[in-house]
């Protein structure tokens, strides 16, 4: 373990990345999920795990994803890059529809080549390696599929080694062999293995310890900056979202609740959920400052098999009103670029907004769901 | 990773250092054989079998009697006779010589079917496993068909179908193994198919076969390897139970589950010579259950 | 709950469907000529045709088995040409034998191998742990029918202390109904003893590593009081295994009721398989497995109550 | 050894009066060890602290630095196995020297322990009220109609919804965080004096955490008693928090009150946390820790630290620092420590 500590970002400057360009990388329409579940003998019943989740990504920015668990922000994650079947809406990648219902099943070489641009860095450092490979095997297995030369394999998988912070020799180590935080930079690596340009970071950093943390959020940042990677990075943790995110997308029982600028979203949150689980979220404060006074989120979190009619989120509201349980709230805009579902901000003159903010066809943006 | 920056030279840094190296790499595969030949007890029981098989292999070079003829004048011999170390049957045949040629039939009758059963089980068990839906329910609904059954009064309806013989008895005993060690497979591809490294291999895009081959067969393999290990016992018991009900081996080939019927009628008057197939059917088992045990020990790694 | 029962009862079907399926095929269509023990030697292909379209062997596979299951199910098991007897008589008279044979092996089996199994649960590493583990693996290998030869040399060759063969009615005496049952059920049971003990010892073990056993001691409870936490948790791998150890001695009393001549279900089997009477073992295998299937029901709805989810699942 | 008792620094809500000089709980010099195939193993090294009624302790650490198995110890859940040295005062009491039925008399009754996951941490085939109603007999002589009521009581003290209807129900049809309360309701059922927190929050959603910890808060106030809070998350011991002992590879490396700990952090590790947590609006390059937690199997000579630390040098590899005082009541264990007051002689 005599690796040098991450050194791959130095020398660049954030001012030297070309900036985005016009149309998103990526673009999420109104893609909806549901599982069947058997309720008792003869009783079937559907958890809406993900319902008409709209969101756009720029290339070479990251949407950060946050919400509690059960709020769908993984099955989101795994209907973006196909892990799931979607039951309804479109995922637009570069310009092209790779993933809906209503389009035939891909071909073996189309499916590869999708795969090839988007990636994905798991959560759970031991589940996410397989055990009975060596290191340098699982980087080179999608190297592997794709048809690389073994002589490029070997070159590639040393140079992913060194860009995640680890050394050549760990290529023949086993993962048993390593600490979390290693494990995780050779999730990371596998995730880089085909250049992908969209790489999608679920909880990449939730089972780490707080100390090394820091050094895979580090080590994510850098490789953006260097490699101009896009990231959907989903995590409970609001902070760790914020420091991440350029855009952020809070979750809700399947919904998007709140989408904005995360600098915005963090300073002037509107949706009363984002309101209070900032409020929940601890904080390293000793000054004394003002916490801001949002009462703690009362009742229990819905199942989702059966969720409230209306607002999703009208039963654990401070401010829920008559209207909530009657109506599903439009998004609205209440100021520009900050775009929120919730009957508190009623529609102005921009109605029938998306959570995106590219509008691409004439489809309903958005279903009511009562 | 661990220094992060060279520091003074020192030599109790420069010794920490040397053992917080990584550990050679070492394979799960190698490092359960490690732990296998730490193992007392599954090194006796293998080197007993190892034994056993030594004999009855080079039984021919070992005895000069015929397995299958005896003289009238030697019958029901008791053990320690001279001539006669384990003394005669009741058709005055040598007992040490028929133990070792009906070592072979017992060896290949318990191993053969766990073999046919492990290929197959396994095959039906992981495909169902990874594919789900209505393949697992197609497969594994035949399997529970299977379960129905006590296991050796399906063995024994099987072979008395299929008529005597040593091929038949195999195949009677691959039919009733091949239910569980799928049901084996099937619960430990189900186990591995939810992990995050088997998302990770669809992503590359890879079939379904590639994936099963390279990503679940090797880490479905301990389980069955273990479950199937334990089931040799069993088997080298059923298939003599088979043979002892006249379902085996015909006669006068010897095996050891068939020897220990027909000496049945002998234990009033040669009894201790009447028990000796039946002595060798239990070591036999019992060494492979140790093994077995030892070798579920060695495999069983916290990882 | 009543629902659930029902389901699990429904379920059963399909099984015992499936049972019959298996054996009608194994019997029907693997090779074998079934006229061949009805019909002598020298009889003419004409005979032939006639026997065959007399017993509807002539009809398509499909009918043949929908008529042989309503026969089963009518309690028509058929003529016996060998035992001149009908089949069905047969299987009654020696179906009590083995349910008696049974029921005490299992009674006895499971009562040394649960406690067995909870003494090197609870004092696991011990010497007693030890001794136990080693005497299941003793048992799991020792072949019954070797354990019947020898308790045979033992106690009927040597000592003449216990009959060698038969069975004995309780208007014989206890001790004689007794006497008959004690070599038969030991060596039929060896097997379930030592799989009960090791399943016991496994899910005690297992369910003193969960996590709520340390909120059991945190919270003070006396180790008496743990460990009937513990049992409840641990009893539902044991149940399970309950059924499937009827099933190795239902299975295992063809060579054990061979051995020592008791008339069940067993031994009827094995003449008949002598006999090449393949009609008896084939009846005999669709009961012996139907009362497998059934055993192995009530152990799932026995189950059911241990198991709170399943309890409250209405 | 490593100090004497914290006190407070500035006047804090302190609601137990009960601050004479008899600590509630006092641990000396405690030490914790595993047999492994390589050795005993040492998962609790040398650690002494003192807690008085009505503070809570934040215990602060990684995977693998003992907080854990020091709270087992004290509640003397460790195997048999394990080797176990150093005192354990509980109103001057030692939990170690105790026979074992003296410590089951004592568990749940003077002092409880509250699990970090609420999913496993509850007897999945007994209802909630069977594992109230159990607990509240064992330490009392309550009817079982008298103990239901209580148990009752109980919930309603840990503030679970329509109480009445969840002791009928068994764990698996509560939510986390109900599960959490029903833990923590157990808990408390003799009143304890001390109550151990082992990641209390750390399975639950930042919501229910948010309430969770007021619920300890509440209790802390309400029932004076004394807290252990063990977390690695130090953003959550801020919430909670009197005093914080920071942990590392078993031994307490920097102990204070909060404030001393956030504000003059002395030990190189504690303000590598610090750094390494990211806070609202943050937008500059956390400053990591290099490496990971260390193996306790292979710690190295001297500090334990000294591996992972940019400060280290040569000294700091050849002894285990001894503990300072850099201020009353905040001590550290680092060679490179801002001020060295005085070094207490072990």
């Amino acid at each position: 373990m005599t690796t040098p500590p991450a050194t791959v970002a130095t020398g660049l400057d954030k001012t030297t990345v070309e900036k985005p360009s016009p149309l998103p990388l990526l673009e999420v329409i109104n893609v909806s999920k549901r599982f069947p579940v058997r309720l008792g003998p003869l009783k079937r019943g559907a958890v809406s795990a993900v319902d008409t989740l709209s969101f756009s990504v720029e290339q070479g920015q990251t949407m950060g994803i946050v919400g509690e668990s059960g709020c769908g922000k993984s099955t989101a994650a795994r209907l973006v890059v196909g892990l799931l079947p979607i039951d309804e809406g479109d995922v637009i990648f570069e310009g092209v529809n790779v993933r809906s219902p209503h389009q035939p099943r891909h071909t073996g070489a189309r499916e590869k080549e999708i795969h090839r641009n988007m990636q994905m860095v798991f959560q759970d450092p031991h589940s996410a390696l397989n055990p009975r490979a060596s290191v340098g095997e699982i980087i080179a297995f999608p190297m592997k599929v794709h048809g690389f030369s073994r002589q490029d394999q070997r070159e590639r998988t040393g140079w992913l080694l060194e860009q995640v912070g680890l050394h050549g020799n760990h290529a023949s180590y086993y993962p048993h062999q390593l600490s979390g935080g290693q494990r995780q930079r050779v999730n990371i690596a596998r995730a880089l293995a085909l250049s992908p340009k969209l790489v999608v970071c679920d909880e990449a950093v939730s089972a780490l310890d707080k100390s090394v943390q820091a050094q895979v959020l580090n080590l994510l940042k850098d490789l953006q900056q260097e490699l101009g990677l896009t990231y959907m990075f989903i995590s409970h943790d609001l902070n760790v979202v914020e420091y991440m995110s350029d855009t952020v997308c809070v979750m809700y029982l399947g919904q998007a609740v709140e989408i904005c600028d995360a600098d915005r979203l963090y300073a002037n949150p509107l949706h009363p959920y984002t309101r209070a689980l900032l409020a929940s979220t601890p904080v390293l404060d000793v000054t004394g400052a003002p916490r801001p006074d949002v009462p703690p989120l009362e009742g229990e979190l819905p199942s989702p098999l059966d969720p409230p009619s209306g607002c999703r989120f009208r039963t654990r509201c401070p401010s829920a009103m008559a209207i909530c349980a009657e109506e599903a709230p439009a998004v609205t805009q209440p100021e520009p670029g900050h775009r929120v579902a919730c009957h508190l901000y009623p529609a102005g003159p921009d109605a029938g907004l998306s959570m995106r903010r590219h509008a691409v066809d004439g489809r309903p943006e958005r279903n009511s769901n009562a | 990773m661990a220094l992060a920056e060279p520091m003074t030279a020192h030599s109790a840094i420069a010794a920490w250092a040397a053992v917080d190296a990584p550990a050679t790499p070492e394979s799960y595969l190698q490092a359960a054989r490690r732990r296998f030949m730490s193992s007392r007890v599954g090194l006796a029981a293998l080197a007993v079998l190892l034994f056993l098989v030594a004999l009855s292999v080079c039984a021919p070079l070992l005895t000069s009697y015929d397995p299958a003829v005896g003289q009238p004048v030697d019958r029901l011999k008791a053990i320690g006779t001279p001539g006669h170390l384990l003394g005669t049957d009741e058709q005055g045949r040598d007992m040490l010589t028929r133990i070792l040629y009906g070592g072979r039939m017992s060896l290949i009758a318990g191993l053969a079917p766990v073999f046919v059963a492990t290929v197959i089980g396994t095959a039906l068990g992981s495909l169902s496993g990874f594919i789900g839906r209505w393949v697992a329910a197609v497969i594994m609904r035949t399997m529970d068909m299977f379960y129905a059954f006590p296991a050796v009064l399906l063995a024994i309806a099987i072979s008395a179908s299929l008529g005597p013989g040593l091929f038949n008895q195999i195949i009677a005993l691959s039919i009733i193994y091949i239910a569980p060690i799928a049901r084996v497979a099937e619960a430990a591809t189900r186990r591995i198919v939810v992990a995050e490294f088997i998302e990770a291999a669809k992503l590359t895009g890879a079939p379904t076969t590639r994936i099963i081959v390279t990503q679940v067969l090797a880490n479905i393999f301990s389980p069955i390897f273990v479950y199937a290990s334990g089931l040799v016992g069993l088997a080298i018991v059923t298939a003599a139970s088979l043979s002892f009900l006249g379902l085996g081996v015909r006669p006068p080939t010897p095996e050891w589950g068939f020897m220990l019927n027909s000496l049945r009628g002998t234990i009033y008057v040669n009894p201790w010579v009447a028990a000796l197939p039946g002595f060798f059917i239990f070591i036999t088992s019992i060494s492979f259950n140790m093994l077995a045990d030892s070798v579920r020990d060695a495999l069983d790694v916290k990882e | 709950m009543v629902t659930l029962i029902l389901r699990r009862i429904a379920m059963a079907v399909p099984t015992l469907l499936g049972v019959t399926v298996v054996i009608w095929l194994l019997l029907s269509i693997l090779p074998g000529d079934p006229l061949a023990f009805l019909l002598p030697q020298d009889a003419s292909p004409a005979d032939r045709a006639r026997l065959a379209t007399e017993l509807g062997l002539d009809q398509p596979l499909p009918i043949r088995y929908v008529d042989w299951l309503f026969d089963m199910m009518r309690g028509d098991f058929g003529y016996s040409p060998f035992r001149r007897r009908e089949v069905a008589d047969l299987i009654a008279a020696a179906w009590k034998n083995t349910a008696l044979l049974a029921g005490f092996s299992a009674a006895f089996g499971l009562t040394i191998g649960i406690s067995l199994g909870t003494l090197a649960g609870v004092y696991r590493g011990s010497a007693i742990d030890r001794f136990v583990t080693g005497l299941a693996i003793v048992g799991l290998s020792v072949p019954s029918f070797w354990v019947a030869i020898l308790l045979l040399i033992v106690f009927s060759a040597q000592f003449k202390v216990l009959p060698a063969g038969g069975m004995a009615t309780l208007d014989g005496g206890l001790s004689s109904f007794l006497g008959h049952l004690v070599m038969p059920v030991i060596s039929g049971s060896m097997v379930s003893i030592a799989i009960t003990a090791r399943v016991t010892r496994a899910s005690i073990v297992e369910t003193f590593k969960a996590e709520f056993v340390d909120t059991l001691r945190a919270k003070g409870l006396r180790e008496r009081q743990v460990l009937l936490h513990v049992a409840k948790n641990a009893i539902s791998p044991v149940l399970t295994t309950t059924g499937l150890q009827v099933g190795f001695l239902l299975g295992g009393s063809v060579l054990i009721e061979t051995i020592f001549s008791w008339p069940g279900l067993g031994q009827l089997v094995f003449n008949a398989i002598a006999a090449r009477d393949l009609r008896i073992v084939q009846a005999t295998t669709v009961v012996i497995a139907a009362t497998f299937v059934i055993l192995n029901l009530l152990v799932d709805l026995l189950q059911m109550t241990f198991d709170p989810r399943q309890k409250r699942a209405a | 050894m490593l100090m004497t008792a914290p006190r407070p620094t500035v006047a804090r809500i302190s609601p137990a009066p009960c601050t004479d000089d008899t600590p509630l709980l006092a641990v000396r010099d405690l030490t914790t060890q595993f047999p492994t195939r390589h050795g005993w193993l040492t998962a609790v090294n040398h650690i002494s602290y003192e807690l008085q009624a009505g503070r809570v302790l934040g215990v602060l650490g990684e995977s693998g630095s003992g907080k854990s198995a020091m709270l087992r110890t004290i509640l003397g859940l460790q195997p048999k196995s394990t080797r176990i040295a150093g005192e354990v005062l509980l109103d001057g009491r030692d939990l170690i020297s105790m026979s074992a039925a003296e410590r089951e008399d004592m568990r749940g009754a003077s002092v409880s322990m509250v699990f970090q996951d609420p999913m496993t941490a509850l007897d999945p085939v007994f209802t909630v009220e069977q594992q109230l109603v159990e607990t509240i007999r064992r330490h009392s002589t309550l009817s079982r109609t008298e103990a239901a009521a209580r148990a009752l009581e109980l919930l309603q003290t840990v503030q679970i919804p329509s109480p009445e209807r969840r002791l009928k129900a068994y764990p698996f049809e509560l939510s986390g965080g109900m599960r959490q309360r029903v833990v923590i309701a157990i808990a408390l059922v003799s009143n304890p004096r001390l109550l151990l927190a082992d990641e209390p929050t750390t399975a639950l959603d930042v919501t229910v955490q948010a309430r969770v910890l007021d619920l300890f808060r509440d209790l802390k106030h309400r029932m004076g008693m004394g807290i252990i809070f063990v977390t690695h998350d130090l953003a959550v011991a801020a919430e909670i928090a009197d005093d914080i002992a920071v942990m590392y590879a078993g031994r307490i490396v920097e102990f204070g009150s909060l404030d001393d700990i956030v504000r003059s952090p002395q030990h190189p590790y504690t303000r590598g946390l610090l750094e390494a947590n990211i806070r609202p609006g943050q937008h500059e390059r956390p400053e990591a820790i290099p490496g990971s937690p260390p193996n306790l199997a292979k710690l190295p000579p001297g500090c334990s630290f000294a591996p992972r630390c940019h400060v280290a040098e040569a000294a700091c590899w050849e002894a285990v620092p001894a503990a300072t005082t850099v201020a009353p009541g905040h001590g550290v264990r680092c060679l490179k420590a801002a001020v060295s007051v005085e070094t207490v002689v072990r």
